[in-house]
């Protein structure tokens, strides 16, 4: 094709180079600086990796070199150059045609980037009526040459649908599709896999590297994981606050970093390979807690509520039997809505369901059934740091009222407890008379995690606790876990989508798929041909260990 | 027998003058459509009960009694071309005008009229003109023409009872058919016949080319338009195509009457606002108080602030200068002092704390009661007025509470007014002032027929209520309305119930 | 949207309907005093009220009343005005087309003043047009009906200009110049409150549609600005705009008694509150059942114009 | 002072609402005159020194009457919606937390409430309670009832999903700790943010019912019944109606935007 013709033309100049690139945001604390002295070149037919956890200001440089930053935003210095243009010196009707011809995009999550009133073809094909100035029907008929590029078997069908009516992983093959259309000279691709569940990360991962070999357009690939950058790139920088701290050829940095900040990277990574869980529990231990036959039907509904707006019901979790030794950590695998949160809610008496839950000798058939001895026994830790602190309580008050509702300590002693437990996960004392919102994810995290250990529980329930946290928060998130499971030989029931993460912990794993559990196994069977197909599936589509790939 | 004929002792307007003989003016010109406005609903058309302020003149356009109030106060011949009453004053006889009919064409006989009074005695037909006539005993048709009333007690001032605004001629057939039907269906002897009613904008009457008055109307239609807003109303008039405006404001008079092209009429009338005072309750039981009260209000000042200066100071005669057997009645001269005196003696020396309650429509009541409260605060009223909703008002208070502000329009006979209010059996007898010398004396007034007589009972009557205080009359309101230049002949009566639109001509331009 | 869900939302309305004529019917059956006596006001003498009483029906016991007042709507009759001796189904039908001419007329200019007003301020966030949209906003909100109508009287009607008649109404097959000078006025002054509240609303959905991903992903793909808006941004902040816009149809329906009162405007504000004040009974049921009707269908109505502009929602 | 209120509109609103507090609780004692005092002389005056504003129709001092009724006009508006919104918030958060059948009988209860639109759902009631300034009062807040229970509940169901909450009730705390220290305090936030933009609506509500006599009544100093009452008198002097109507405009506008400013700094998306 002509663009392809032109650009191999100047096969010597770098499609992108960013040249001592400064930027800074004007807040109400002052310039924040964003971006400081870039360098970072992406060679014809390269996918240069950028790798920095939140904040780091991965996209801040994306945006950038599209020119849509906020007009908060200063460019100190620097220039960035598209083959050798100055992206700087182009004046907005220049820039417009640029954008989605020369230089396209590809977002985090398909959901939000794809127009909801809009339909995909549409959404597709305007590209190409404005860059290439086909008709709306000719567009459309490359709109579904494009989209079948992507291996979506009935592209024209796709074209009529509504974001709505697609999956997470058809939308981001429409969004690929968009960003390839018109054969652009580099691709700026931003986490596109991050918003995706596990098995159709992987699918759009061999997407791009299918495309990619086919067409050898550049890329700037963005990712927070080094895992996933490991696989897709050729050179990988690593983003630290705005600087780049190391660059280089992928199995450079990866198999010889030079920066410490790389080295801690990729230590905390999980890796399966490094076991960090506590001591396994004698293989004749008694079963903690048992759970059988448990079904959660959503959606159901009083008769009253029924006559009035009935809504169908479905099943968030069906027959599944689960159990968790004294001192076991047991790893819940699955992905998003296979029903692992809904099996967490119910063993901590917040959902209604059927079925048997059996803990000291007591058989439960009921959420209401549930009494205060097991509640005070199954302690459960959530998801989000942000929301499971209240925001008007301080940490002294967060933490005393477990103690204070199961009477542990007398109350004279409540506060020498608070900062003992405040210790326990790694926390300074003065913290006690801090709000949540004075505190960072990670931090909020321990409170939770010293508020559920306050109870001194036998079983605590982590429904996936690391997975809004940056990956070096991830892993000392989870390093603590282990100690204090370790310190008190509480059982853990440690819910996550992120297998590496489980194989480090877990003693036993349970696959949840579709509300079932599929597959029940020691954590040394896991290579085993035993496994189930979804299991293995799930094993094959994680990213291997960054150290692995080279 | 003795034909009436009563000379009235009051100099009359000259406007009203001009009026009652309107063959002094310059040839009238024909045709044209009046349009007026009005700020109340015309709600019904049933000439027996209705009693809106716009309403009345459309059934004065549309209806005829046997006799109407003239421009000169005193009863005039309408259907009934002539009548006399018999000297003890207890049998009349009215002579009908030859060939008139209604509306619809049918001739309109002695039945009609003897059907429209049993109509009104009827206690089950909700009728607003009993009030004055039922001292009525019989009713018949002595021929076609020739109807004979005979009364139960003698009534020197029949015919003007018969002139009450709500005693219009109905036709028998409409009285015999579904009652219901007069509230829409107008089928008159009047000027001017319906065309077209509707009562959220406008009503429209056209010429009866058949009416009993030779060569009258002039107009060939009537439309009644309907702004509830005082304030659109008069901006409309002012800048719009209306050519009368049927109540000014006396907020507005002042501007309306210096707008060139707009002749405003004021007329004197006999209208008042009265507190109410119970006298089987504490404290208005105590004629003190009363006269206290009475002393404390700056008649001049109300009239001033309230009327705008357009109206009278009355000194609680309930009967106004228009009235022929009114007698010169005291000035009472604002006094704190003296009134602070009385209530003294009357037991209150620290003063007295009361609670007038005034409905908010009109808005004048409210007004009088909120300067009375402050005229009254020297004399050691403690006053504190409470304004509610007319129609919370009319449920709750009227006839019911012992002090608040009633509104009262002008009657056309002394005994009607003394009757609505004040005898002890009085249609609207509020104050609980039941007083049997006064009942008598009034009784004695409306029983003869001399002059000199009525003369004296009516003054002693007025001297005792001015003695006992029954309400306090703080002023006479004036009527005020207005039109434009081009609009002639128009005029209206004190007793603001007919407005003789008949006479009216347009000047073409 | 399925046919099943219309009728399960008319039902819906049916129901509501239902509690709304039962409150007033018993809210209007405690009202203090009656039809008789505010027909005949100071006038009447008690036998003339206790007359008209029994003529009217109002000596019956209120269930029996309430019953045959709704056996007379299940069979299309409304009954008698009890206070202009004319059936109800008139006078309300008359005001009500009135009503709806007025409202009618301020409801489409609101929305074809305010949505673009709210586009253009959302569009330059932060600019002096901006500024002036956000002022004019903020007055007009804080205006009562009343306060917007006097000031509106005074300076436009009122005898230094005189533009405009204040007050009135000419029937639309009369004249139609009459017609539309005698509506702006009114008209104007339901509006400004709307317009206000409306294109704020415009605003502030508009400025986040244009901070959203998909219209940066939008921007990004090269595409020029007026596509942006139009294609990418307008379908989205619509949605939302009809349903405040339906929402406001119950202020609008509101506002409409004071600002009838105001201009001579025969409909059923005006007749709500002459109803009102003369306890008219069967009037004021026969409205309030309007209204409350006339604002369930509005509410259906924006839910599926909403869902014509949203796909997410049509097929929900 | 949250960045919120350093907007212009943010501090405009500021301004306008201290104004009109100072002028709600120390009015009263400012005015230089007897808000009822008749000055025969100098009747309705434009403004002078003697009368800031001018005079109304009985001579009355328009300044001191505005000042006076400030407190009424005022506290109206705080007055009923503090009932609408308390009685309001019991029941959407009784709904909220009972669920059930118990909600949706509300629900269905408050949707027939909210289908008659506002202002005549409030004439309704204040007919049947028979006009005044309390009863005006009582009828606002009756009216505000079903929108608050609805915006209640709805933020009762959004924080009862919250993580600290459901941890809560994991832990088996009493309902009433988990309804009265976990929920509510962060449920208030959408619940004053709505009620201060509503007095301002109030404020509106019972001015206009004064105007249409059935609120406030005379001789009180009621801004909307002031309107009213100069109406008749707005062609002779202008101030008379300009005055307290203007006054009525500012102290909405100040609640209006010191609530919208309020919502601003409570809103996650603004503060960031």
């Amino acid at each position: 094709m002509e663009s392809t013709l032109i650009s191999s033309a100047n096969e010597q100049t770098p499609v992108l180079q960013v040249l001592d690139y400064s930027l800074s945001y004007a807040t109400k604390f002052g310039a924040l600086q964003a971006l400081k002295n870039i360098n970072l070149t992406v060679e014809h037919g390269q996918t240069h990796g950028l790798v920095g956890e939140s904040g780091s200001g991965k996209s801040s440089l994306a945006l950038a070199i599209l020119r849509y930053l906020p007009g908060s935003a200063t460019e100190n210095n620097g220039r960035l150059l598209l083959s050798g243009e100055s992206l700087r010196d182009c004046t907005l009707p220049q820039i417009l045609e640029i954008r989605g011809r020369r230089v396209s995009m590809v977002f985090q999550d398909p959901s939000t980037s794809l127009n909801p009133t809009m339909r995909l073809g549409d959404q597709l094909s305007e590209v190409f009526v404005r860059h290439q100035g086909l008709t709306q029907q000719e567009a459309l008929e490359a709109s579904e040459a494009a989209l079948a590029r992507t291996g979506i078997s009935r592209p024209s069908e796709m074209l009529r649908r509504f974001p709505h009516e697609a999956s997470g992983g058809e939308k981001q093959r429409v969004v690929i599709a968009t960003a390839f259309a018109c054969n652009p000279e580099l691709i700026i691709f931003d986490e596109p896999t991050t918003a995706l569940d596990i098995l159709t990360a992987k699918q759009i991962l061999e997407l791009f590297n299918q495309l990619q070999g086919e067409t050898l357009i550049s890329a700037l690939y963005i990712s927070h994981d080094l895992g996933l950058v490991s696989q897709v790139a050729d050179k990988v920088s690593v983003l630290k606050a705005g600087e780049i701290v190391e660059s280089g050829p992928r199995s450079e940095v990866f198999g010889s970093p030079r920066e410490q900040y790389t080295k801690a990277l990729l230590g905390s990574l999980p890796n399966p390979k490094n076991w960090l869980g506590a001591t396994e529990p004698p293989p004749k231990a008694q079963a903690l807690i048992s759970a059988e036959a448990i079904t959660v039907e959503y959606g159901r509904q009083s008769r009253v509520g029924q006559l009035l707006s009935p809504k169908p019901t479905h099943r968030g979790a069906q027959d599944v039997d689960l159990k968790v030794l004294q001192g076991e950590l047991v790893g819940l695998v699955g992905e998003s809505g296979s029903g692992k949160s809904t099996i967490a809610k119910v063993l901590s008496g917040l959902q209604d369901f059927d079925g048997v839950i059996r803990f000291s000798n007591k058989n439960f058939v009921s959420r209401s059934k549930i009494d205060r001895n097991y509640r005070r026994n199954v302690q459960i830790v959530f998801q989000h740091p942000d929301a499971s602190l209240n925001p008007r309580q301080r940490v002294h008050e967060i933490l005393s009222r477990p103690l204070k509702l199961y009477d542990i300590v007398p109350p004279e002693k409540r506060a020498g407890r608070v900062e003992e437990l405040l210790e326990k996960v790694r926390l300074p004392i003065e913290f006690a008379d801090r709000f949540p919102h004075q505190l960072s994810g990670g931090e909020k995290q321990r409170v939770a995690i010293a508020r559920a250990f306050a109870a001194e529980p036998k079983l605590v329930i982590c429904d996936e606790i690391t997975a809004a946290l940056d990956v070096s928060v991830q892993a000392s998130v989870a390093d603590l876990l282990v100690k204090l499971q370790q310190q008190t030989g509480t059982a853990c029931l440690f819910i996550t989508h992120d297998l590496n993460l489980v194989r480090q912990l877990a003693h036993r794993v349970c696959v949840m798929h579709h509300g079932r559990l599929v597959d029940v196994f020691q954590r040394g069977e896991i290579e085993s041909s035993e496994r189930n197909s979804y299991t293995r599936a799930l094993m094959e589509a994680v990213p291997p260990h960054a150290s692995q790939v080279l | 027998m003795f034909i009436f004929n009563i000379l009235r002792r009051n100099v009359l307007l000259c406007m009203a003058l001009a009026l009652a003989l309107p063959t002094f003016v310059a040839a009238q010109s024909n045709g044209g459509t009046l349009k007026i406005s009005h700020s109340t609903r015309i709600a019904t058309l049933n000439p027996l009960s209705l009693s809106g302020p716009a309403e009345y003149p459309v059934i004065d356009m549309a209806y005829s009694g046997l006799t109407r109030i003239g421009p000169d106060s005193q009863p005039m011949p309408d259907l009934a071309k002539s009548w006399e009453g018999s000297p003890d004053a207890t049998e009349f006889t009215f002579h009908l005008r030859e060939g008139v009919t209604f509306h619809d064409g049918t001739p309109a006989t002695s039945s009609d009229v003897v059907a429209t009074y049993e109509a009104i005695l009827n206690p089950d037909i909700p009728s607003s003109a009993l009030s004055v006539l039922n001292m009525i005993d019989s009713v018949e048709a002595v021929d076609d023409l020739t109807v004979k009333f005979t009364l139960s007690s003698p009534f020197a001032d029949f015919p003007t009872s018969t002139a009450h605004a709500n005693a219009r001629i109905i036709s028998e057939e409409a009285l015999s058919g579904d009652l219901t039907k007069l509230d829409t269906v107008v089928n008159g002897t009047g000027p001017f016949k319906m065309e077209s009613y509707d009562s959220a904008r406008v009503t429209r009457l056209v010429r009866n080319d058949n009416y009993f008055s030779e060569g009258k109307p002039y107009l060939d239609a009537v439309e009644m338009h309907l702004f509830p807003d005082l304030a659109a109303e008069t901006t409309n008039f002012l800048s719009g195509d209306i050519d009368v405006m049927l109540l000014v404001q006396q907020a507005d008079y002042a501007r309306i009457s210096s707008t060139s092209g707009i002749n405003a009429l004021r007329v004197p009338s006999g209208r008042y606002v009265n507190v109410v005072m119970r006298f089987d309750q504490p404290p208005f039981d105590n004629l003190k108080v009363r006269e206290a009260l009475a002393y404390a209000i700056d008649r001049q000042l109300l009239v001033d602030l309230v009327l705008e200066g357009l109206g009278r100071p009355g000194h609680d005669n309930i009967l106004s200068p228009e009235f022929k057997f009114r007698i010169d009645t005291p000035k009472k001269n604002y006094d704190p002092a003296k009134a602070k005196a009385l209530l003294a003696e009357a037991g209150y020396p620290d003063g007295i704390s009361l609670d007038l309650v005034a409905s908010n429509r009109p808005a004048i009541r409210a007004q009088v009661a909120i300067a009375i409260k402050q005229m009254a605060l020297p004399a050691g009223f403690d006053i504190k007025v409470e304004t509610m909703p007319h129609d919370t008002y009319i449920a709750n208070v009227w006839k019911k509470g012992n002090f608040y502000m009633a509104y009262w329009g002008m009657q056309p006979t002394e005994d009607a007014t003394f009757n609505l209010l004040l005898t002890s059996n009085a249609s609207y007898e509020d104050t609980g002032w039941k007083n049997a010398k006064f009942d008598e004396l009034v009784n004695a007034g409306r029983s003869t027929t001399i002059e000199a007589e009525r003369a004296a009972a009516y003054s002693e009557a007025q001297e005792l209520m001015l003695k006992e205080l029954p309400y306090i009359i703080p002023f006479y309101e004036d009527v005020l309305t207005a039109s434009k230049d081009h609009v002639k002949g128009y005029s209206i009566n004190p007793i603001n119930r007919y407005f003789y639109l008949e006479n009216v001509w347009l000047e073409k331009e | 949207m399925t046919l099943g869900y219309l009728v399960r939302r008319l039902l819906a309305v049916i129901l509501v309907l239902i509690v709304v004529t039962f409150a007033v019917f018993a809210i209007t059956m405690i009202l203090p005093g009656n039809a008789a006596v505010m027909i005949l006001g100071e006038y009447g003498t008690d036998e003339a009220v206790a007359a008209l009483e029994r003529r009217l029906g109002l000596d019956k016991s209120w269930y029996i009343q309430y019953f045959s007042w709704v056996k007379g709507i299940l069979s299309g009759d409304f009954g008698q005005s009890l206070r202009l001796s004319l059936p109800v189904a008139d006078v309300v039908g008359d005001a009500f087309l009135n009503s709806a001419s007025l409202a009618g007329i301020a409801l489409i200019s609101v929305t074809i003043i305010a949505i673009p007003l709210g586009v253009l301020a959302a569009i330059n966030r932060g600019t002096v047009a901006d500024l002036v949209i956000g002022v004019f906003s903020y007055i007009g909100a804080s205006m009562p009906e009343f306060v917007t109508a006097t000031l509106l009287l005074l300076f436009l009607a009122g005898p230094a200009l005189g533009l405009l008649p204040a007050g009135g109404f000419v029937a639309l097959t009369e004249s139609v110049g009459g017609f539309a000078s005698h509506v702006i006025l009114p008209a104007t002054t339901l509006g400004l409150i709307l317009t206000a509240h409306i294109s704020r609303q415009v605003r502030s959905e508009m400025s986040e549609v244009l901070s959203s991903d998909y219209i940066r992903a939008a921007r990004l793909k090269g595409l020029r600005e007026r596509r942006v808006i139009r294609r990418h941004a307008l379908p989205n902040s619509l949605a939302p705009a009809v349903a405040v816009i339906s929402l406001d149809v119950g202020y609008l329906l509101g506002g409409i008694i004071v600002v009838e009162e105001i201009f001579a405007w025969p409909g059923l504000g005006r007749l709500l509150i002459y109803a009102l004040e003369n306890r008219d009974l069967p009037v004021i049921q026969a409205i309030t059942l309007l209204l409350a009707t006339v604002y369930a269908l509005s509410n259906l109505i924006s839910d599926i114009i909403i869902a014509i502009l949203d796909p997410r929602v049509r097929y929900a | 002072m949250p960045k919120a209120f350093r907007t212009a509109a943010g501090f405009t609103g500021i301004v306008l609402l201290s104004l009109v507090m100072t002028a709600a609780f120390f009015g009263p004692f400012m005015a230089p005159y007897d808000p009822q005092a008749f000055h025969p002389a100098s009747r309705l005056e434009g403004p002078s020194f003697a009368h800031f504003l001018g005079t109304d129709q009985f001579g009355r001092d328009l300044l001191s009457r505005l000042l006076h009724g400030a407190p009424s006009t005022i506290f109206f508006g705080l007055g009923s919606t503090c009932i609408g919104v308390g009685v309001g918030s019991v029941i959407g958060v009784i709904a909220g937390t009972a669920g059930g059948w118990i909600d949706s009988v509300i629900m269905r209860v408050l949707d027939g409430l909210l289908a008659v639109p506002e202002l005549l759902f409030t004439l309704l009631i204040v007919t049947f309670l028979g006009g005044g300034m309390g009863q005006a009062m009582l009828a606002v807040a009756v009216a505000f009832t079903p929108g608050m229970a609805r915006i209640a509940r709805s933020s009762v169901l959004s924080i009862r999903t919250r993580e600290y909450v459901l941890a809560a009730i994991a832990r088996g705390e009493p309902s009433h700790y988990v309804v009265l220290r976990e929920v509510l305090p962060n449920a208030v936030g959408p619940i004053i943010v709505e009620s201060s933009i509503r007095v301002a609506f109030a404020i509106m509500i019972g001015a206009t019912l004064g105007f249409l006599g059935l609120g406030a009544q005379p001789p009180s100093t009621e801004w909307g019944l002031m309107v009213a009452e100069a109406r008749q008198f707005m062609f002779r002097n202008a101030w008379t109606v300009a005055v307290p109507g203007v006054a009525i405009a500012l102290a909405a506008m100040g609640f209006n935007l010191f609530g919208d400013a309020l919502r601003d700094s409570l809103d996650p998306r603004q503060s960031q």
